[in-house]
């Protein structure tokens, strides 16, 4: 009975190899299959409603909106960077990406906030109320869970309190991070410009 | 036992290995301990028999509605009760039983059939677990609290609406789904990373078992059609509590629309309770005629593509809404497509079994039972794909007849054939045969005296969920034969249970491979240990047990102080990298009550998803919170 | 022991929702209410003693069944012509705290049942009382006084914002 | 053939005949057609039936046959060490396998084809139509409500429960609903259309016989989804003139005193609130119009037959006919239910 040894092989591997990362890469298509149905049903309402946005809506604003956006986009770069030094073990530079990648995703979400708030309609006014706040509630959800858990590991780290599971922990965190990203494209474009591209002026 | 099982399981050189092994993978003892299991077999274990006991409740709740209409214009059941209990049964049947049990299923053989020791995220399987049963418990707290869904298992809407819907009965009904489905999602990323990051070295994708194969392709199933009924569900759990307009018809919030977010995962789900079902027969076709499988890639084509056509034909439940005629003309040809993957798939098994030696096993019987009744529920899905026999029959009790034919016929009877398969290996005993071949034929007859009729009674004009009819109408007759066959049922489900908990105990001892079968399961001891393999097999070829090598090939250098797993390259599975399992934690459970008090709770109060969400952010912390240092390597 | 009181406790759970979820289909006795004398205004009478203030509560109170239906009948009776969904019209606005003849339910009762000058008919002799008593259930859902699960999220109708909705935005609400 | 074979042909042979028996002419059954729709399909319906049942024995015959071979002394190919057979039986295997999927895409291909044919046909037939009558048909929980559409408003007339239409001549029904998705469905005539409120689905029934014939609602609309029926009367042209010119008159004023004693308890009980008689007072818009009730078949959406005794059964307790429908369980004494229900009856 011959064998085969896999002593020499290292005990953890922070790559796309990582089963963790397919985890992720799943989870990365349930949420946006989730998106991708809920758009095609803000435009299959939109197509059998004559007035769109519905009488009373304000025409959505697109300063505010556009800069979260730039700043969501900022964001992405530091959570590849991250992932980048979590392979090399680099502590330093593991926690200054994290941070910034942090302070990128903060701004963008105040900018959110602020355009949230400036809403003249609310979930029960009509169908493109309960849409755009079921987008804007949903990522937002995802947004903070996400936000925690790179804030969590960046308590881990700034403690020292870290392994190669944690550093596994930054690169499959960038997964989700870049997803959340990819995903509020499209959204932003449907909710923000749709009014203005397929609205009934 | 041939030289690859003595090869597995002699004890190894320095005796402390298996026993290190032993202690690694141990169950903690105590309460806490055993709320925090996390071996694959364990958690699969609870899956199978929890599903189980809601397949004996909604079995109860089919006979109560088939003593409602054994005759017309009975009293059995007042209209109210009746709807509850046929909207119970459906959701139970579907949510609660097909789906958790398939899954259950193939937590329990994907690890031993790829022969690996555990899923790729064993916490994230309890949790899973802890999920669903939040579901089983949360619908039936609802049905004992006479607020059990009463508006079908899909719940069309207006009707499940705010307005024509009172109280907190289609609540129930949206939050269970969000429960199951969330468990359905974590076994489906758990699985896939599974099968494609930890199979055997050596088992390329060519040599995958075909059951793996048919958990991947469920898997990928789950994970795309079930936020399609995240949604739906959401759509009117929100517009119930909150008031929201997803789907109020006065604000463009079209039925339709709802219809088609729910049958876009609706068919879908109907194929995820029956592709792990061509897995079961294809693994039992093999092992009981003794021959490799014909037909290989054809087998696993046409699994795959059943599951890509299947997101393309959910329109066929809505022929009657009066959608134009070339979108029906377009699912009419969509329909019919996938009936030539089913059938690729019964001409390979017939040509297996044409050329190998046969042992008619009660498995293999029920083979034979799923061939006679899931052909004839195919044909009558043919008819119900062309759109002008499809605006006679649907919602008739001619398509109660079809989906109950492809649905008992297409699932239960490879399930139990799967039973009789897979026990020895489960609990190390061999189940009665002749008293296994008695249930198969009180199953089969009971089966066919009960849903045989029902074809006649949909053409007869007969129409869906009606809590009574009127004597002069001529179905009479009829559904009391329907009825006396629900008991025949009844009674082959009573034979099973004796036989199973019979065997548990007085069951001839099996070995490790009772049925000189061909899969990596089969070298595992029966029942398996926590570890499966004292040491992880090579795949060689598509048949491991069944290729006679003179030297089989094992490996070697896991650490058996912890739990050690090994990650091989997607293709053809070349050993990566060595990857530590997290040991066994309450946290998952702590988990899954902080997301079932935010489930739960939203039903009454919206402020309870904020609650749940912080009480479940806190258990993640702990979950993911690196304790011993044997984690921290450098 | 253990498991008793844990089935204990469940069953009290489950009786949260009985109340709710009580269906009655067939209301006995089916009385009409001619000149209903649910609430007097005060309990002093001329001459005779003090007589004690008959307790008359809504037998379908917090039932889920009773709102919707009194929602039917709310719009097929046409009581939206003069109250419209509760907001008021010809008729006074019903979603507020300040009742002119007395917002408890027997006050109500009289009201409908008697019937007010300015224009609000006697319903006495027309309608049987367990409909009155399920319309009442449904007003005073208008008003929040009815369990929050038992009252449906909206209806199947264009949305109009309840006034009273502390609407948190500069421009004017829909 | 061993022992379990020859059960599932007995099990088959006998559940076939059992379908026989069943198909016998019966109201409300699809393979009884009374219109060309219903006939193309009950058509289309045979040769779908005859086509895959063959395939059917077929498929089966082929399964069990492979239980048999061991018998007959074939060599058996020694499986044991490579659980494989020779290479020419595979190759001679693929062959076959390969012939049968053809031969499948082929037949689903016919099917296909006969369906799609069969469904333009039918959809073709109301378009064809010029001076095709129209009805709108409107679904509420638990009754239909029927008005003949006509460009002229003083012939509209407004009936429930029932459609009376002319033989031979294409009938649109434009499918409306008030509250939840129900579902029209003649079996007799023509396949299901849902009501679904917010749409306006369209729908072509032609009877090409004269007769009475059964429909049912066929999508769950709640509580009392099983007693929503209504009946299609297909009468030759001059009958159905009459009949809707009949229709059309108000309701006769009574003469003698005990229809007139009846006609002021309807008056001035709340039947008037929800329900209306052209001719009276009553104009309730959301209940059966009443005006021609004497004429119709059946009471509460054809739960029970038009019969004195049944009316006043159902005006006493509608709960405990249909529990659970709209209609208010009004209280009337002994005295003025007699009359009620003489003014009701009389009212052709």
């Amino acid at each position: 009975m011959n064998t085969l040894d896999v002593g020499d092989l290292p005990p953890y591997d922070i790559s796309s190899q990582s089963p963790l990362w397919w985890g992720q890469l799943c989870t990365a298509i349930i949420e946006g299959m989730m998106f991708a149905i809920l758009i095609a049903a803000y435009l299959y309402v939109r197509l059998r409603m004559d007035v769109w946005p519905p009488p009373g809506d304000q025409y959505p604003h697109l300063l505010l909106p556009t800069l979260s956006l730039i700043a969501l986009l900022i964001s992405a770069p530091f959570s590849y960077l991250a992932s980048e030094a979590a392979k090399r073990n680099d502590r330093a530079g593991m926690i200054r990406n994290l941070v910034l990648n942090l302070v990128f995703a903060a701004i963008c979400f105040t900018l959110r906030i602020l355009e949230w708030r400036s809403l003249n309609f609310n979930w029960q006014a009509d169908a493109q109320g309960s849409y755009v706040w079921a987008f804007l509630g949903l990522h937002s959800f995802d947004f903070i869970a996400d936000a925690i858990f790179t804030l969590v590991l960046l308590i881990l780290i700034l403690i020292g309190r870290y392994g190669e599971k944690q550093r596994l922990g930054v690169h499959v965190d960038s997964v989700i991070w870049y997803f959340l990203v990819a995903v509020w494209i499209p959204i932003y474009i449907v909710i923000y410009w749709g009014p203005h591209i397929f609205g009934s002026q | 036992m041939n030289r690859m099982d003595k090869a597995l399981t002699q004890p190894d050189v320095e005796t402390g290995g298996v026993a290190a092994l032993r202690h690694s993978w141990r169950h903690p003892g105590g309460i806490i301990g055993w709320f925090s299991y996390d071996t694959h077999q364990a958690i699969g274990m609870r899956y199978i028999v929890t599903a189980f006991i809601f397949l004996l409740v909604g079995g109860i709740e089919a006979l109560l509605m088939r003593f409602q209409l054994a005759h017309p214009n009975s009293g059995f059941l007042s209209p109210d009760r009746y709807n509850e209990i046929f909207s119970t049964h459906g959701t139970t049947m579907m949510f609660l039983f097909a789906v958790p049990m398939m899954e259950g299923m193939g937590i329990y053989l994907v690890p031993l059939m790829l022969g690996t020791r555990n899923v790729a995220f064993p916490r994230l399987n309890a949790f899973g677990y802890w999920m669903y049963l939040g579901g089983c418990i949360f619908l039936y707290w609802g049905v004992f609290s006479n607020s059990a869904p009463d508006a079908g298992w899909f719940s069309y809407v207006p009707l499940a609406g705010p307005q024509f819907d009172f109280g907190k009965r289609v609540d129930s009904w949206c939050q269970m789904i969000t429960f199951t489905e969330v468990s359905a999602m974590c076994v489906g990323a758990e699985l896939i990373a599974t099968i494609f990051k930890m199979r055997a070295p050596g088992m390329s994708l060519n040599r995958i078992p075909l059951f793996c194969w048919s958990m991947l392709v469920q898997s990928f199933m789950v994970i795309s059609a079930m936020p399609a009924v995240m949604i739906a569900s959401s759509y009117i759990l929100v517009d119930r509590t909150s008031g929201t307009n997803f789907v109020n018809p006065a604000e463009g919030g079209d039925p339709l629309l709802y219809q088609h977010v729910f049958w876009f995962f609706g068919h879908p789900e109907v194929y995820i309770m029956f592709i792990p079902a061509l897995g079961f027969v294809s693994a039992i076709v093999v092992a009981h005629s003794r021959r490799q499988i014909f037909g290989y890639p054809a087998m696993v084509l046409s699994m795959v593509a059943t599951g890509f056509i299947a997101f393309g034909l959910w329109v066929h439940h809505m022929f009657a809404t009066g959608l134009p005629q070339i979108a029906q003309a377009y699912f009419t040809a969509a329909s019919l497509m996938i009936a030539i993957t089913s059938g690729v798939q019964i001409f390979c098994w017939i040509a297996t079994l044409w050329t190998g030696r046969i042992r008619m096993s009660t498995a293999m019987h029920f083979v034979f039972g799923f061939i006679a009744i899931f052909v004839l529920g195919g044909l009558t899905g043919v008819m119900l794909a062309s759109v002008p026999l499809d605006l006679q029959v649907h919602d008739t009790f001619f398509v109660v007849a079809h989906f109950h034919y492809v649905i008992i016929g297409g699932s239960v009877f490879p399930l139990f054939g799967a039973f009789y398969h897979w026990f020895p290996k489960m609990t190390g005993r061999m189940m009665n045969e002749p008293l296994g071949k008695i249930n198969f034929w009180v199953l089969f007859i009971g089966f066919n005296l009960t849903f045989f009729p029902m074809h006649i009674l949909g053409l007869k004009g007969m129409t869906r969920r009606i809590y009574t009819y009127s004597p002069e109408m001529g179905w009479g007759t009829l559904n009391l034969l329907a009825t006396w066959g629900a008991c025949v049922i009844a009674l082959g489900g009573v034979l099973f249970l004796v036989n199973f908990f019979w065997s548990r105990k007085a069951g001839k001892v099996a070995g490790n491979n009772p049925w000189d079968a061909d899969s990596l399961e089969w070298a595992a001891s029966s029942p398996p240990e926590n570890y499966n393999f004292e040491h992880l097999p090579v795949a060689t070829s598509r048949y491991p047990l069944w290729t006679p090598q003179e030297d089989f090939t094992v490996v070697t250098g896991l650490r058996n102080d912890r739990r050690e797993v090994l990650v091989t390259t997607l293709m053809d599975a070349k050993p990566h990298h060595r990857y530590v399992l997290p040991g066994p934690s309450i946290w998952p459970l702590l988990a899954a009550i902080g997301v079932s008090v935010g489930f739960a709770g939203s039903v009454f109060n919206n402020w309870y998803i904020v609650w749940g969400s912080i009480l479940t952010g806190l258990a993640l912390i702990g979950w993911f919170w690196p304790r011993r240092p044997v984690e921290m390597l450098p | 022991m253990r498991a008793l009181a844990t089935i204990v406790c469940c069953s009290i759970l489950l009786l949260g929702a009985c109340q709710r979820e009580k269906r009655d289909l067939r209301p006995s006795p089916t009385r009409v209410a001619l000149f209903g004398d649910a609430a007097r205004q005060s309990p002093l009478r001329p001459g005779g003693p003090v007589e004690p203030q008959p307790v008359v509560t809504n037998p379908y109170n917090g039932s889920s069944y009773a709102i919707a239906q009194g929602q039917r009948l709310f719009n097929w009776y046409n009581c939206a012509g003069c109250h419209s969904q509760g907001g008021g019209g010809i008729g006074p606005p019903l979603i507020k705290k300040a009742w002119i003849y007395g917002g408890e339910p027997e006050n109500l009762f009289d009201t409908i049942v008697k019937g007010r000058p300015n224009g609000m008919p006697s319903w006495g002799g027309r309608i049987p009382e367990y409909q009155i008593w399920q319309i009442i259930a449904y007003v005073r859902s208008l008003n929040g006084e009815q369990p929050k699960s038992a009252t449906p999220g909206r209806s199947d109708t264009i949305q109009t914002n309840p006034q009273t909705l502390k609407s948190r935005t500069s421009g004017a609400t829909k | 053939m061993n022992w379990s074979g020859k059960r599932i042909i007995t099990c088959i042979a006998a559940l076939g005949i059992l379908l026989l028996a069943g198909c016998g002419g019966h109201q409300q059954s699809v393979i009884d057609p009374g219109g060309p729709l219903a006939g193309r399909t009950a058509g289309l319906w045979w040769f779908f039936f005859w086509l895959l049942t063959a395939i059917f024995i077929a498929v089966l015959a082929l399964t069990l046959w492979t239980l048999t071979r061991r018998h007959r002394g074939i060599e058996q190919e020694s499986l044991e060490v490579t659980h494989l057979p020779s290479e020419q039986t595979e190759s001679k295997l693929t062959r076959v396998v390969a012939v049968a999927t053809i031969a499948t895409v082929v037949i689903l291909f016919i099917l296909l084809i006969g369906s799609v044919v069969a469904g333009k046909a039918n959809a073709d037939l109301g378009s064809r139509a010029k001076n095709a009558m129209v009805i709108d048909l409107t679904g509420n929980q638990w009754w239909w409500q029927v008005r003949y559409d006509n460009p002229d408003p003083r012939r509209i007339v407004t009936t429930a429960n029932e459609i009376h239409i002319p033989i031979g001549r294409p009938v649109e029904i434009m499918g409306r609903s008030n509250d939840v998705i129900h579902s029209f469905w003649v079996p007799n005539l023509q396949g299901k259309r849902d009501l679904i409120p917010s749409r306006v689905t369209t729908n072509w029934i032609e009877a090409d016989r004269p007769g009475t014939f059964r429909g049912q609602c066929a999508e769950f609309c709640g509580l009392q989804h099983a007693h929503m029926v209504l009946w299609v009367i297909a009468e030759p042209e001059d009958k159905f003139e009459a009949w809707l010119n009949a229709q059309l008159r108000p309701s006769v004023s009574p003469t003698d005193s005990v229809k007139q004693r009846g006609q002021q308890v309807f008056l001035n009980h709340e039947c008037i609130f929800c329900h209306s008689i052209r001719g009276t007072t009553a104009a309730g818009q959301v209940a059966p119009d009443l005006t021609h009730f004497g004429s119709r078949r059946g009471i509460g959406a054809n739960t029970l037959p038009n019969t004195f005794g049944n009316l006043g059964g159902w005006i006493v307790d509608p709960q405990r006919v249909k529990p659970g429908n709209h209609m208010a369980t009004v209280p009337i004494n002994a005295a003025d239910l007699q009359p009620l229900l003489e003014y009701l009856e009389s009212l052709k």
